[in-house]
């Protein structure tokens, strides 16, 4: 099977590999620095996996916001509450319970994706950019425009609570 | 007039809003408008019951409604009036008790505490009842009887500034409520049975054989528990007595005319139900039969006049639930009808002698035969109606029921069950007149014993008196056996077929009444200090402790539970919730936040509220999830989103 | 791809949209004195939206590629929004005048961001709009919940709210990707036609999927196992915002709800309607029997609110397999209750702002001997509490008595049993608040006073309760002609 | 390629997710553990959208607003936690448990 395949499923496989075992490590890590860096290899992978399956805009924007901007803040947040780098337990006491947890849902998930889903094929093709920006502007005007408020609520929001006075 | 008749409730509710919203500025302070709004109702009911009086009675019966709302696929739900004999007795009753009920308290409440209230809280107390009565559908019904409800509550708890009024108002408001949930599913059984709420559709599906005997005994064992609650029938009479904490004339208005009527009422409005399934009928007929002896064992040993009364109402409402269990629905209604006007003239009476000797107790009374000479006069013959001495109103009704349950005996589908009314119903005569002449000894002959300087009462109060005295004594008339168009006429019930005297009865029973009179008069004659009765010797002391009821609720019901959940609750906290760490804690919080303690205050009367106390328990418990532990909750999010998986994909 | 939009379609939206602007740019030029202003041009945009939305009764319109629909439903639901929001900023107006007058401007801005984010639910027929009208309505609700910036206790109520909810939008959104997988479509109507498919109706892949969405609004309304959030946030929240999520957000929870599960899952009501019979069964009574333990009324009102909302889901439960006469029935039922619900509630949280005035500890035990302190406001309360254990003749009554009927026509009188035994412990608590207002002694005698503004808005809430109790079909009057439920 | 691969892909970061929410309790951690269930979302949509090839692409722009909507959300959460910090000195959400009962 591993012959049979493609450049592109090459790289999905190369991708996912990287994206599932660091996201491990970014629950796993006993440093909050180190998760946080993880977690940039858990965003930058999947982004790259977007551009294989074709969202190339999809993956652009997910590396740009999410490992520009998302990851940044999220660094600024540990520097501010100065979160101890290491040493300092970073668990609660129900690991045992999440595992159990992740893992029946991860079991469950994979088991009704494969019976659904298991046997049909993907072809390849970019959708171009215009189209997107096209479909954005048109069909989708109003959420675009609800979010629009929502991303000034939380900003405003986020000042008014993060400022001091 | 006829058409009109919605007026009839309308009118007091509306002197409800008027008394409230202008009441203080007139010059009375507010009695004025209830009582004529109650007086209008009055003379509209006169009206349509002389419709009713004669043989052709059951042709004015009417049924008039309108929509209200759509409801359900469409269907309607209606608002509308049933008037019929049963709803033209009804409006008598109420009307005529009401009225002198409120020109009585002019005099009575001179001077009380939220005076125009009171008669705000009296109006709408009316009107709620004659909303009960009037309603064609039993939604509409249920309305009136949670707003009675509610009513006497306010108006049992009217002094509520001492601490046992507001819990006897609260007992009664739990205990009826206790009732009130049977018979809540009991509607909606009968829903689920009939498709109607209607009750004249009801009667139909019932007749024509629609709807399953086992649905029809469910529905009317259901629904016989609100009866049970509202008309203060063992094992829910616990509130009944309590209840006298409320102003006197509320305990008239209560007692003969409004709320403990209204289970009466209700078994006599659904008749046809009932009667549809023999277990539930004789279930009515062994309740009271039961009922009516062991209050009136009771009544012999209390020394408050109005608790006398109280255990007394409770018995006479047994009569009336004994008679429809043998199918006797006229002499129960019959016996409605009377006993409301000696009732009511009984508790206003005691209300005068209360007011004079500034006191409850019939040890401190006597001797006031000459100084109240009208409440004397008026209380003796209440007295006597209610013992049965003919031809006193009383004797008639309690007559017709002791023979409709002898002829039951002989006749009926239940033959033991009919003879059982017979024989407790006579015993309980026997009771009743003899504890009717110890209270009537105890206040009115020997010598004054108390502190205070009695008069007779004011010419606003002997005069309601008077009126009550005169109905007492002749009200019973149009039920002499044999009459044509007499009261079992006007409930036209179709084939009313007069029914001849049974003089051997007619005969025991007067014997009977006449015994317990005597044999009261001899024992009581003379004043004693320490009551004769308590040569029973323990069972008298079983007598004043009114049979155990309350201790036993106590004991067998709240002690037991309370303990085994605190038990339970210990045993929970330190096994199952997060270890022995949450578990000290939570016992460190039930014991030191004085749940016990605030329980145990509560606790006024134990069987209702043990059901409180085991969810509180529960609650105590339970609320333990909510550790404070977001993560935790998460936790809990998805377990529980695992458990809905499981139900999902078990129906999948 | 050319669209004419229907403008007049979103009208209520805009005007709400520019008065959210309008707020945040005036504020800058009020000071600290006057921020009062705020609320006036609040409550002007409200009353404005609410008159525009007034002249779209009867319209039946689709807009914006059929993701915004106005219908009847819509409009009944916009119309309760935007009452509960003219109320909301009513009550809120003097609490946070005393309280963070210099945050003001903002709270009224998030709050009617918000409000519109309902308004957006309310006509929103698509996975994608139905997903960003519930962040527009959650994500205010986070920060405003942590207001009250220097008290642990706000702060905590903040985070609890935010953590749970993104949670369960994460787990929403999963299930919504799934659907939209299968289906190949965002659009209700179509995933309804989608499933409609004997093979789809119970493939654990839809089934799973459903029960992940059911989880997101399950947050939304705190049904249990997903309400763990609202206690604790209703009781660290300013009040005001309680009443808010307590009332208006659950109610767009149930706007959410309502259309998911009867327009696009509604062939899958077999599999979904039994779980939603426990979860209405653990809901209400839960909600009911920890209430009897609490000693601080805010927390008593969140799990009284979650025991009511288990009342509202009760009607999901009878739905599975039956026919479309039970099915309208259900949903008029659900409809109505919400509808009851938000104005009792609200009526319940004015009064308990009112007492927050004067005692800011919120227990219960600060409601001893009330009457002789105000009677009117007691009189107000009682109202309110018997008709969330309702009572008749008063709303609440009705709202209960149409989900009883619902589940005793749907054939699920074990439901209806269970919903009898839990108004029950509920008339048990809101009595005992009830008797503690009148029958224990004041420690305190001296008045409260009400303002102006939450008078009104107590008034005008009894007004309510009592007026539907007397005309229930002032309610019932539009739910059945739903265009929602034309199955 | 096989769709369920990708699917597969979102599972695993999905449940990865899920164990971080309920197994760390610093809150910056459980933030960046919803942003892998967010991702895990996104991978389901993209997939979806390349195997259903529609022109106006929903599922990609679906990705988009959840991205965006991820960023706000962030915003939020990190105010709130600063907020905390600010007030409690410390971030730990399993002491944070003044509410509760």
């Amino acid at each position: 099977m591993i012959l049979a395949a493609t450049g592109p499923e090459i790289a999905f496989w190369g991708f996912a590999v990287v994206a599932g075992i660091a996201g491990f490590f970014v629950v796993g890590s006993r440093n909050v620095v180190h998760a946080a860096l993880y977690l940039v290899g858990v965003l930058g992978s999947v982004g790259a996996i977007y551009i294989v399956l074709g969202a190339e805009f999809v993956g652009w924007v997910q590396i740009l916001i999410y490992v520009g901007a998302i990851v940044v803040l999220l660094l600024f947040g540990i520097m501010l509450t100065k979160a101890p780098i290491g040493g300092v337990a970073l668990d609660n006491n129900q690991r045992p319970v999440a595992f159990i947890v992740a893992a029946t849902t991860f079991g469950g998930l994979t088991w009704i994706i494969w019976r659904t889903f298991g046997g049909t094929r993907i072809r390849l093709s970019p959708t171009r950019t215009a189209q997107i920006g096209n479909s954005l502007f048109t069909h989708f005007v109003l959420p675009f425009e609800a979010v629009s408020v929502l991303l000034l609520a939380a900003l405003v929001g986020a000042i008014v609570l993060a400022r001091r006075d | 007039m006829t058409e009109h008749a919605y007026l009839i409730p309308i009118l007091p509710l509306a002197a409800f809003f008027l008394i409230i919203a202008f009441g203080k500025r007139l010059p009375l302070k507010g009695p004025e408008i209830g009582i004529v709004a109650v007086s209008i109702s009055f003379i509209m009911s006169v009206g349509i019951i002389a419709k009713f009086v004669g043989a052709h009675g059951a042709e004015h019966a009417r049924e008039i409604s309108t929509r209200w709302f759509p409801f359900g696929s469409g269907a309607h739900l209606q608002i509308g009036m049933k008037i019929d004999g049963l709803t033209a007795v009804m409006f008598i009753v109420v009307t005529t008790v009401s009225l002198l009920v409120q020109i009585y308290s002019i005099g009575y409440m001179k001077g009380e505490v939220r005076y125009t209230w009171f008669f705000a809280a009296l109006s709408l107390f009316t009107g709620s009842m004659l909303t009960l009565v009037i309603a064609n559908n039993l939604l509409m019904m249920l309305i009136g009887w949670e707003l009675v409800g509610i009513c006497s509550y306010l108006l049992i708890g009217h002094y509520w500034e001492e601490k046992a009024n507001s819990n006897a108002a609260i007992k009664a408001f739990i205990t009826t409520k206790t009732g009130d949930v049977p018979f809540l599913i009991g509607i909606f059984v009968l829903f689920a049975g009939t498709h109607t709420f209607n009750i004249n559709a009801i009667y139909h599906k019932v007749a024509v054989g629609d709807v399953s005997h086992a649905t029809l005994t469910a529905a009317a064992i259901l629904l016989f528990g609100g009866a049970i609650g509202k008309s203060g029938q063992f094992p829910l009479h616990v509130w009944l007595p309590d209840a006298m904490a409320g102003p006197t004339p509320v305990s008239a208005l209560i007692h003969a005319a409004t709320m403990v009527t209204a289970g009466v009422f209700l078994v006599a409005r659904l008749f046809p139900v009932f009667a549809a399934s023999p277990e539930a009928l004789n279930e009515v007929a062994l309740i009271g039969a039961f009922t009516m002896l062991f209050a009136a064992l009771i009544a012999m040993v209390q020394d408050d006049i109005k608790r006398v009364l109280a255990y007394s109402t409770v018995s006479q409402l047994a009569y009336m639930m004994a008679a429809l269990g043998v199918g006797a629905r006229e002499a129960a209604v019959f016996h409605l009808f009377t006993h409301a006007f000696f009732k009511a003239l009984l508790f206003l009476g005691a209300g005068s002698v209360i007011h004079a000797a500034h006191s409850n107790s019939m040890r401190d009374m006597g001797g006031l035969r000459k100084l109240m000479p009208t409440t004397y006069a008026t209380f003796l013959i209440a007295t006597l109606a209610l013992s049965g001495i003919p031809p006193f109103a009383g004797f008639w009704s309690k007559d017709e029921i002791l023979t409709e349950a002898f002829r039951a005996g002989q006749h009926g589908p239940t033959h033991i069950v009919g003879y059982i009314v017979y024989v407790f119903g006579a015993i309980t005569a026997f009771l009743t007149a003899f504890y009717m002449m110890r209270a009537f000894q105890m206040t009115f002959m020997g010598k004054y014993r108390g502190e205070a300087h009695p008069h007779e009462s004011p010419r606003v109060m002997t005069g309601p008196l008077v009126i009550l005295g005169a109905l007492s004594v002749v009200a019973g008339f149009v039920g002499i056996p044999g009459l044509k168009s007499g009261f079992g006429s006007w409930l036209a019930l179709g084939e009313h077929e007069v029914e001849s005297a049974n003089y051997l009865l007619i005969v025991v029973s007067v014997l009977l009444a006449g015994g317990g009179l005597v044999l009261g008069s001899r024992v009581y004659r003379t004043y004693a200090e320490v009551d004769p009765l308590e040569r029973l010797g323990w069972f008298h002391k079983v007598l004043v402790n009114k049979f155990y009821i309350d201790e036993f609720y106590m004991a067998a019901i709240v002690r037991p539970i309370r303990d085994r959940v605190s038990r339970a609750t210990l045993w929970i906290n330190q096994n199952v919730l997060d270890g022995a760490v949450n578990g000290a804690a939570a016992v460190a919080k039930i014991s030191g936040d004085g749940l016990y303690d605030q329980l145990d205050q509560k606790v006024v009367d134990g069987a209702i509220n043990g059901i409180g106390i085991t969810a509180r328990a529960t609650g105590g418990v339970l609320k333990y999830l909510q550790s404070g532990d977001v993560q935790k909750y998460a936790a809990y999010l998805f377990a529980g989103i695992v458990i809905l998986a499981v139900l999902f994909t078990r129906f999948a | 791809m050319p669209t004419t939009l229907d403008l007049h379609a979103v009208l209520p939206e805009i005007i709400l949209s520019g008065t959210l602007l309008a707020v945040l740019v005036v504020d800058l030029f009020l000071r600290d004195e006057r921020k009062l202003w705020n609320s006036v041009i609040a409550m002007a945009g409200v009353l404005g939206s609410f008159w525009a939305t007034l002249t779209l009764i009867g319209d039946h319109r689709a807009t914006f590629n059929g993701m915004f629909v106005v219908d009847s439903f819509a409009l009944l639901f916009k119309l309760m929004f935007l009452a509960v929001a003219a109320l909301v900023i009513l009550i809120s107006a003097n609490y946070l005048d005393e309280g963070v007058r210099s945050t003001q401007g903002e709270f009224y801005f998030l709050l009617l961001s918000s409000f519109l984010g309902m308004l957006l639910m309310a006509s929103s027929r698509d996975f994608l709009m139905l997903f960003v009208a519930l962040e527009l309505v959650s994500a205010p609700g986070f920060l405003v919940a942590g207001f009250k910036k220097r008290d642990a206790r706000s702060n905590e109520a903040a985070v609890k709210f935010f953590l749970f909810g993104v949670l369960s939008t994460a787990v929403m959104l999963f299930g919504m990707s799934l659907i939209y997988g299968v289906t190949k479509s965002t659009n209700l109507v179509a995933v309804g036609q989608a499933l409609a498919h004997p093979a789809a109706r119970s493939e654990p892949l839809i089934v799973a999927s459903i029960l992940f969405i059911v989880a997101g609004f399950g947050f939304k309304v705190s049904a249990v196992p997903f309400h763990f959030w609202a206690p604790d946030t209703y009781e660290g929240s300013p009040v005001p915002v309680a009443a808010f999520l307590s009332v208006a957000s659950k109610a767009a929870g149930f706007a959410g709800l309502l259309q998911l599960m009867f327009v696009a899952f509604p062939h899958q009501s077999n599999v979904w309607a039994p779980g939603f019979a426990i979860m209405a069964v653990a809901t209400m009574t839960l909600g009911n029997i920890v209430a009897l333990a609490q000693t601080n009324i805010v927390r008593l009102l969140a799990y009284s609110s979650i025991a009511q909302a288990g009342y509202m889901l009760l009607p999901f439960a009878v739905v599975g397999g039956a026919g479309p006469a039970v099915m309208r029935q259900a949903f008029a039922a659900s409809l109505t209750y919400i509808l009851i619900y938000s104005f009792m509630n609200l009526g319940a949280f004015a009064v308990v702002i009112v007492v927050n005035r004067k005692r800011s500890s919120n227990l219960i035990a600060d409601y001893d001997g009330l009457m002789s302190r105000e009677p009117g406001l007691t009189t107000a309360m009682l109202f309110f509490l018997l008709s969330l254990a309702g009572i008749p003749p008063l709303a609440g009554f009705w709202a209960k008595f149409f989900v009883f009927s619902a589940a005793i026509n749907g054939n699920a009188a074990w439901l209806a049993a269970v919903m009898v035994l839990n108004s029950v412990i509920g008339l048990y608590y809101y009595l005992s608040i009830g008797a503690r207002m009148v029958l224990r002694p004041a420690e305190d005698q001296s008045r409260i006073g009400v303002p102006f503004a939450l008078a009104a808005a107590i008034i005008l809430l009894v007004i309510i309760v009592v007026a539907v109790g007397v005309f229930p079909d002032f309610f019932n009057h539009f739910s059945p002609r739903s265009t929602l439920v034309a199955l | 390629m096989n769709l369920a691969w990708p699917l597969t892909l979102g599972a695993l970061l999905f449940s990865i997710g899920v164990y971080g929410v309920l197994a760390r309790r610093n809150a910056v951690l459980v933030l960046m553990s919803i942003e892998l269930m967010l991702n895990a979302v996104n991978v389901n949509l993209v997939a979806f959208s390349t195997w259903i090839r529609e022109t106006i692409a929903i599922g990609q722009i679906f990705a988009l607003f959840v991205i965006t909507i991820a960023a706000a959300e962030v915003g939020i959460g990190l105010a709130i936690v600063l907020l905390i910090f600010r007030n409690r000195e410390t971030i730990n959400i399993d002491e944070i448990d003044l509410l509760k009962w």
